[in-house]
């Protein structure tokens, strides 16, 4: 039971891990500012998503997996707005590719 | 290379890259952005240093308040001075320049290198005394009962400078309202944002005061994140700035260091001396001590980040 | 598994550092900004892994603090390109 | 190399360049974020110390933290008053055609 979920930890951290790597990727490669927020979004939801349930099993009590949950859902409540405000900024700033 | 060093090695680099490329950038802007990674890279360092208490301060200030503040700073202020910079010293003046400062940093550098032996500590003596305190963090220890003279001095002194940024308001603006008036967010991103972080932020605070106690946490954070959302409430418009000549205001602002003070008198009865607390009331006077106090700590901050009076009295 | 998870706190680390090649290149304000905010998102996966590599629960708290902190940097500079744009601090596109 | 030495390096690395930038750097805005660099390196050996005072079960030396945790909040309080002065210094002495891009400080409401 417990190697199945350090097994499960393990894959869910590093396909975190992965999202991160393709959050920088297209962060640096995309052509504009508009598909780099793209490439950042997938970061901030799916990176530390998959992280935080990564560390879920390792978490001493249901107190302290709430408060993963709760880093979780802070970063998408933040994550979203961002979103919203820097793509507003860019659009109000105009395009400077 | 254990992995331990390797992140390390790796932080101390990204901090010096990221403030190296600070200081020599052409855009002002891009100069703040950077002081921003700098601060919560400095958060990463603490921890690595085992400091937690300080990694929360520092995630707080540097990671939130002080972005909000100098970015806010930078849109009024970086395009004129990208325009106009003013100045530069010319080559030799700046070389002159990095040598010296290179030597600074080679001087601390050997001292951080040539450490005394055993390093002093007052750890040992903190933790004795612990008890007596009725505490189990030993940094909320020395803040509000070792040396709490020191944390009553720097609440004053966060008072004196609220009262230097208010000073700089043109005399027909004294007593005022802080800042820009903000047009009030009915729907997108920042309405939302300022309606639903607050509530959470507000139970982070207190969250923060109460752990404080017995694990990192304590009055500094928990004020800082209390003024972080305060300062996104004004920002939203969903809350104008209060008029700094108001009395309620005024109260809010000094009654951490009020209720600090009273207490530390009654200690000269109770116990003898100036903020000095009965063994057996000590936590309970503490914590009655950090309530106030972390409400004004968010208040000033609040009030520091808004800046001086912009526009008149209401009619 | 600690070995595991100081590996990937610090493969996140690298990532979010290359990320800000970002803020040396530019060319937008945004595009800076959306480095540092990608460094505020590995910052809070890192304190994470750290928290759990460590056995360090508290570092948990940090990270809790710069997640419920990371948009107000946003939330500033965009209040900022807005005045820029249109000389009021309210979206263009309000209402 | 323990973590505290090479943070105590880093530190006094950042303590010369904060130097160098407060120096060199004409605008107030730069000279401010060139101090605030300057304090991060000296909280930064701070930190050090601390860490090498790890005694008493103890990850380190409460005091010097504690000094830390107060001057981080110092630091800031006097980068507002610095930032306010700069933003005063602006208003003051910029030309009058430079002021047609006032934002409108009305109500608001």
């Amino acid at each position: 039971m417990s190697a199945a979920l350090d097994i499960l930890s393990a894959v869910a951290i590093s396909a975190g891990a992965f999202f991160f790597l393709a959050g920088t990727a297209g962060l640096l490669r995309f052509p504009d500012s508009l598909t780099r927020l793209h490439a950042l979004t997938k970061a901030d939801n799916l990176g530390l998503g998959l992280v935080v349930l990564g560390l879920l099993p390792h978490a001493a009590g249901p107190l302290a997996a709430l408060k993963l949950i709760g880093v979780w859902l802070l970063a998408q409540l933040a994550g979203a707005s961002v979103a919203q405000l820097v793509a507003s900024a860019v659009k109000a700033r105009g395009p400077e590719t | 290379m254990t992995p331990d060093l390797a992140i390390d090695i790796g932080l101390a680099v990204l901090v010096l890259g990221v403030a190296a490329w600070t200081t020599v950038v052409r855009e002002s802007f891009a100069a703040v952005v950077g002081f921003v990674t700098y601060g919560l890279l400095l958060a990463l360092a603490w921890v690595r240093l085992h400091a937690v208490d300080v990694a929360l301060t520092e995630a707080a200030i540097g990671g939130g308040v002080t972005g909000a503040l100098l970015l806010a700073a930078a849109a009024r202020l970086g395009p004129a001075e990208d325009r106009t910079p003013g100045d530069r010293p010319g080559a030799a003046p700046r070389l002159l320049a990095a040598v010296l400062c290179a030597l600074v940093s080679a001087g601390l550098g050997a001292i951080v290198l040539l450490p005394p032996d055993p390093a002093p500590t007052l750890a040992p003596a903190a933790v004795a005394s612990l008890p007596k305190t009725g505490l189990g963090n030993p940094v909320t220890a020395v803040l509000l009962a070792y040396r709490a003279w020191d944390t009553f001095l720097e609440k004053a002194v966060l008072v004196l400078a609220l009262l230097g940024v208010w000073s700089l308001a043109p005399d027909a603006l004294w007593g005022g309202r802080p800042g820009p008036a903000y047009r009030a967010q009915r729907d997108g991103a920042l309405a939302l944002l300022a309606r639903v972080l607050p509530p959470a932020g507000i139970v982070m605070g207190v969250y923060m005061l109460w752990t404080g106690a017995d694990e990192p946490g304590g009055a500094f954070p928990a004020g800082t994140i209390l003024a972080a959302m305060w300062i996104l409430v004004m920002r939203a418009g969903l809350a104008d700035a209060p008029a700094v000549g108001r009395r309620s205001l005024r109260v809010a602002l000094v009654a951490g260091a009020v209720v600090f003070l009273a207490v530390g008198l009654s200690g000269l009865a109770t116990a003898g001396a100036f903020l000095a607390y009965p063994v057996r009331f000590a936590k309970p006077l503490i914590v009655l001590i950090e309530a106030p106090l972390t409400f004004s700590i968010a208040v000033t901050l609040g009030l520091l980040a808004a800046g001086p009076p912009e526009r008149g009295l209401p009619r | 598994m600690t070995e595991f998870l100081l590996g990937a706190a610090g493969f996140v680390l690298l990532m979010v550092a290359l990320g800000l090649v970002r803020i040396l290149r530019g060319p937008a304000e945004a595009d800076r900004l959306m480095a540092a905010q990608l460094l505020g998102t590995g910052g809070v996966a890192v304190l994470l892994l750290l928290a759990d590599a460590g056995g360090m629960p508290a570092i948990v708290d940090v990270a809790l603090t710069l997640a419920l902190l990371a948009a107000l940097a946003s939330v500033a500079f965009a209040m900022g390109a807005w005045r820029g744009a249109v000389d009021d601090p309210a979206p263009p596109s309000g209402e | 190399m323990s973590a505290a030495t090479l943070f105590g390096l880093c530190g006094a690395g950042l303590v010369g360049l904060g130097l160098y930038g407060l120096v060199v750097s004409p605008a107030p805005l730069r000279k401010i974020l060139s101090f605030n660099l300057l304090g991060g390196g000296v909280f930064l050996l701070f930190g050090v110390v601390a860490r090498r005072g790890a005694a008493a079960g103890l990850g380190g030396d409460p005091v010097p933290q504690a000094l830390t945790i107060t001057g981080i909040v110092v630091a800031f309080s006097a980068t507002a008053l610095a930032v306010a002065l700069a933003l005063r210094l602006f208003d003051a002495t910029r030309r009058p055609d430079e002021r047609a891009d006032e934002p409108s400080a009305d109500g608001g409401s």
